[in-house]
């Protein structure tokens, strides 16, 4: 294993350093590991707070700043933050509105982040709590675990953070968010499986010509393997799979998201196939990202979410944001 | 058993996970995303630190601060079911400056109760559920019938090695290993084995075998 | 090899059907390879036009649009774009005021580029070019193609495209152009090598204990080879091979630029020890981009890039800008 | 030699090319950046698809086409440079219907001097020119000599062969290859083994050996 760490124990801490020292606009509380907007807490504003492991990077820390998140807590590498931190967190961003939780439907972050919420409220901060499950490579049943957040997550902070914004109160942003995320679906393919650090090799081995289909943002093989193809083909895969679990129609909103190690190049012809695919549909991509936005560290592959936008999320959706990952307006 | 019974406990626990940290980790790569050594490893050491600065007076204390360290310390799914676990035993064993083995099972009941309440797991899951149930009846048992404590924890450590092992065959239905769907088969699960060895280390700390 | 890729010969036209998909700000021209801004030419702006081999991205289609470039010219795969585009372009988006070629010193590019403006001249086009050289790694002399044009180039297209914004002179935005490039350094590292699909393995081999020091942008190796160490140790490499040239000080700009297949956690451990080997030296960072913008495929590894900042370069790097990969301010 | 015989250099060259793509990749992907193949491969391509499309009338017009066609389909640094060289040949040869070997030198003796004008390499620089310069010599030397086109011409693609042969030990001072420094020694030149398979690919025009 080759990376450039100092040391596996370190990772989090040097990772916020370097945040620290490239975002003026953020504040790093180091010890409970919180990225802050340098000027939280905002009076009168719904604040939300996001977090989960470390290796999915820019979320969460990159989305911290106007029209998005007031805070976010990294966890170990693929490990869920401790309640500590979103306690304190929940604490730094509070003005007085009360506290959007936004938590990726994992046992750990789920557990977590409730632990947390309980002791928020024990302390007189008013919580709410949002859970993103996206990924439709998992069979959404009650008597399993529930499907994986994944993709979503970012519209989901992008569009609530902007209500967020206008002074609207806590009901209505966490309504919105939940909105989101039932109307958003996606897809994940590996072509090559991450190395997390404390596991020094892969997690999976696949060969030259296989592919994971299915896959989450933790290194964890897909539902199934098959063989490696085209772009056109795997792309057609993966938005089947979200076709087929809710129809794709009118206008959406696209993330074509890199897991970490692949490049832009190959980003961009996957989401003209994508971009086609959906017009094949009847639908249209309106607004998009193409980029490494929700990554599983070092991982080969992408992942694709679609929203199926309504005026008022393409409008929270078009309002301005300033974080590190993602800007535009101001 | 006193309150250095169970911070003999806890040293072999934490010991235990140190030494089996990278196997607990690669079960976990097989079936979920590799850190299930490094959490508990983390979770552990987090725990001797805090017993070691402020050093509990009661059985119930260690248990009570050692779950609250697992928890604040840890992370991950294993934090916060680890953390309620010991938090729920030491609750259940109150103030008393000595345990007796009903006392444990007791103690240990509460525990599964707290950790199937808080992660909705059942038998057969492929969870640590699966080791803790079956340790927890076998412990209930063996004390029912008047084993002496060595040979109720060493009955209590089979089952959840038992219990471990039969999580292979299964396919999970809750944690990360649940995504695979029909691929978690053929897998431990690593909490499965991690409970196995906290087992392993309570009857270590009951005395040699 | 895997990549995510329809055919080896249909790289670039796929990319630039998803980019063209991506972004309505932009225009493509797919027979002649060229990425405009939608509303090119404007009238009485110097024109920017940049160009490259493609594997680089968002390096040069990334960056077109307000505040940055007129239009991209892609080459094939680490290949220099023709003549024939860079011409096609020129057209495209002269304004009367004249054209900026950016050029990074690399013999295809510089004499596909000359060929370009002669044949420009011929047609009444005024050109001017710039040639970025910024990769401390190779010795610049006389006698040899001189230093790579790497993380720089970034800085240049930003910097002189602010400048053509306010209606500044051809010949001014050039001199401008020119500065940046003096005042700038680069140097890279390689963890391990990119794979160009037309080769279909990796351009060098490395063993999990070596890193390649000094590397350019097209996959090729350094100019040494070295143990792995830790990240600290690796960012002192490179940043004292950027002092030694030019000796830090003062206020800096700094570019933390992945190769395209090191993930962004990586990115900001390395951030944060460049940041503290700066104030080390006495200098600051006081603008930074981390991530990746100037890549080599898939490469894994990391480029710095210093700009001893004056008062005008910051104040044009503050500019608004709005291109696919670098926006604020609108 | 008439125009079919220029027709005939391209064929083969664009045919050996093609043959030896993945070989002048692999040896730009040692000193390079692994497109020296694809590059000229995808340059000759589009040369025959030009002269199929609009066919030359004169000797020098095939040359001046292809070399056209490279510079506008290669890009890297072989484009501009094999395009030059090809368009100077082709300008070298005027209008004439048929080419003596002395104009034949002439013309590559041009070629080369468009190449080292717009690249400013020399003998000695490990490029295409250390193949190309002895070539040229040697067959302005065999036909000055009086041999045949066959044996002049195996004359030429022997010393291209050697002067490709003799890069190996050089270091670059131009091109990509001289970022490398003293790592550039050791290996074939990718530009000037592609100038020895289009010295053959001439040697081959005229007739079998
Ligand atoms: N709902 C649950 N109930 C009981 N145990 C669970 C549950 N979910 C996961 N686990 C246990 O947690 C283990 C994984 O722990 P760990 O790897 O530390 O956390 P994470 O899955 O968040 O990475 C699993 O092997 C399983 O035994
Ligand atoms: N200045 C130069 N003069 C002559 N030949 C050169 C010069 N620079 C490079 N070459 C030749 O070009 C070859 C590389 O061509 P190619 O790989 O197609 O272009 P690039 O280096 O742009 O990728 C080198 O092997 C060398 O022979
Ligand atoms: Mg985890
Ligand atoms: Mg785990
Ligand atoms: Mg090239
Ligand atoms: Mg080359």
């Amino acid at each position: 294993m080759k990376k450039l760490i100092n040391s596996v124990d370190a990772i989090v801490t040097d990772t916020l350093r370097g945040v620290a020292a490239a975002h003026p606009s953020l504040r790093v509380d180091f010890e409970n590991r919180v990225i802050y907007r340098r000027n939280a807490p905002h009076q009168g504003k719904v604040a939300l707070v996001s977090g989960g492991g470390a290796g999915h990077e820019p979320l969460h820390g990159g989305f911290v700043g106007y029209g998005m998140l007031d805070a976010a807590c990294p966890g170990e590498v693929f490990t869920s933050p401790v309640p500590d931190q979103m306690i304190e967190a929940s604490k730094g961003v509070d003005g007085g509105a009360g506290v959007l939780h936004i938590v990726k439907n994992y046992t750990g972050d789920v557990l977590n982040f409730e632990m947390a919420a309980e002791l928020c409220a024990d302390e007189g901060i008013e919580v709410a709590s949002v859970l993103v499950n996206d990924d439709v490579a998992v069979q959404d049943s009650l008597y399993t675990a529930g499907r994986r957040g994944t993709g979503a997550t970012l519209f989901v902070e992008k569009i609530a953070g902007a209500l967020a914004e206008t002074g609207a109160p806590l009901a209505e942003v966490a309504r919105l968010a939940q909105e989101v995320n039932e109307r958003s679906r996606s897809f994940g393919v590996a072509l090559s499986a991450g190395t997390v650090p404390a596991a020094g090799k892969p997690t999976f081995d696949l060969s030259d010509t296989e592919i994971e289909l299915g896959i989450g943002i933790h290194g964890e093989p897909g539902r199934t393997r098959t063989t490696h193809r085209e772009a056109r083909e795997i792309a057609r895969l993966a938005m089947d799979a979200v076709n087929d679990d809710v129809p794709l129609s009118g206008d959406t909103l696209v993330l074509l998201n890199g897991m970490g190690g692949t490049p832009l190049l190959e980003l961009y012809i996957v989401y003209g196939e994508v971009a086609a695919y959906l017009e094949e549909k009847g639908a249209r991509a309106v607004r998009c990202l193409v980029g490494n936005y929700v990554t599983s560290l070092d991982m080969q592959g992408f992942s694709v979410s679609v929203c199926r936008l309504t005026d008022e999320l393409t409008r929270l959706w078009d309002a301005p944001v300033e974080t590190a990952a993602l800007r535009w307006g101001r | 058993m006193d309150t250095s019974f169970f911070l003999a406990w806890i040293k072999e626990a934490a010991t235990a996970v140190q030494a089996e940290r990278d196997h607990l980790t690669q079960l976990d790569a097989a079936i979920g995303d590799a850190d299930h050594g490094a959490n508990l490893d983390r979770g552990f050491a987090a725990v001797r630190q805090v017993l070691a600065d402020t050093p509990p007076q009661t059985p119930g204390a260690v248990l009570v601060q050692a779950g609250s360290a697992l928890i604040r310390k840890v992370g991950g799914a294993s934090g916060p079911l680890y953390g309620t676990a010991f938090r729920q035993m030491g609750r259940a064993l109150g103030e008393a400056p000595e345990v007796t083995p009903a006392d444990l099972v007791t103690a240990l009941e509460a525990a599964q109760e707290g950790v199937q309440k808080l992660g909705g797991a059942a038998e057969g899951d492929k969870t640590l559920v699966d080791a803790f149930a079956p340790a927890v009846r076998a412990l209930a048992q063996a004390v029912q019938d008047g084993a002496n404590l060595e040979d109720a924890l060493q009955t209590a450590t089979a089952a959840a090695e038992e219990g471990a092992r039969a999580t292979v065959p299964l396919q999970a239905r809750k944690g990360r290993a649940s995504y695979l769907g029909p691929r978690s088969v053929g897998h431990k699960d690593p909490g499965a084995a991690s409970t196995a060895l906290i087992f392993a280390a309570l009857r270590r700390a009951a005395g040699p075998a």
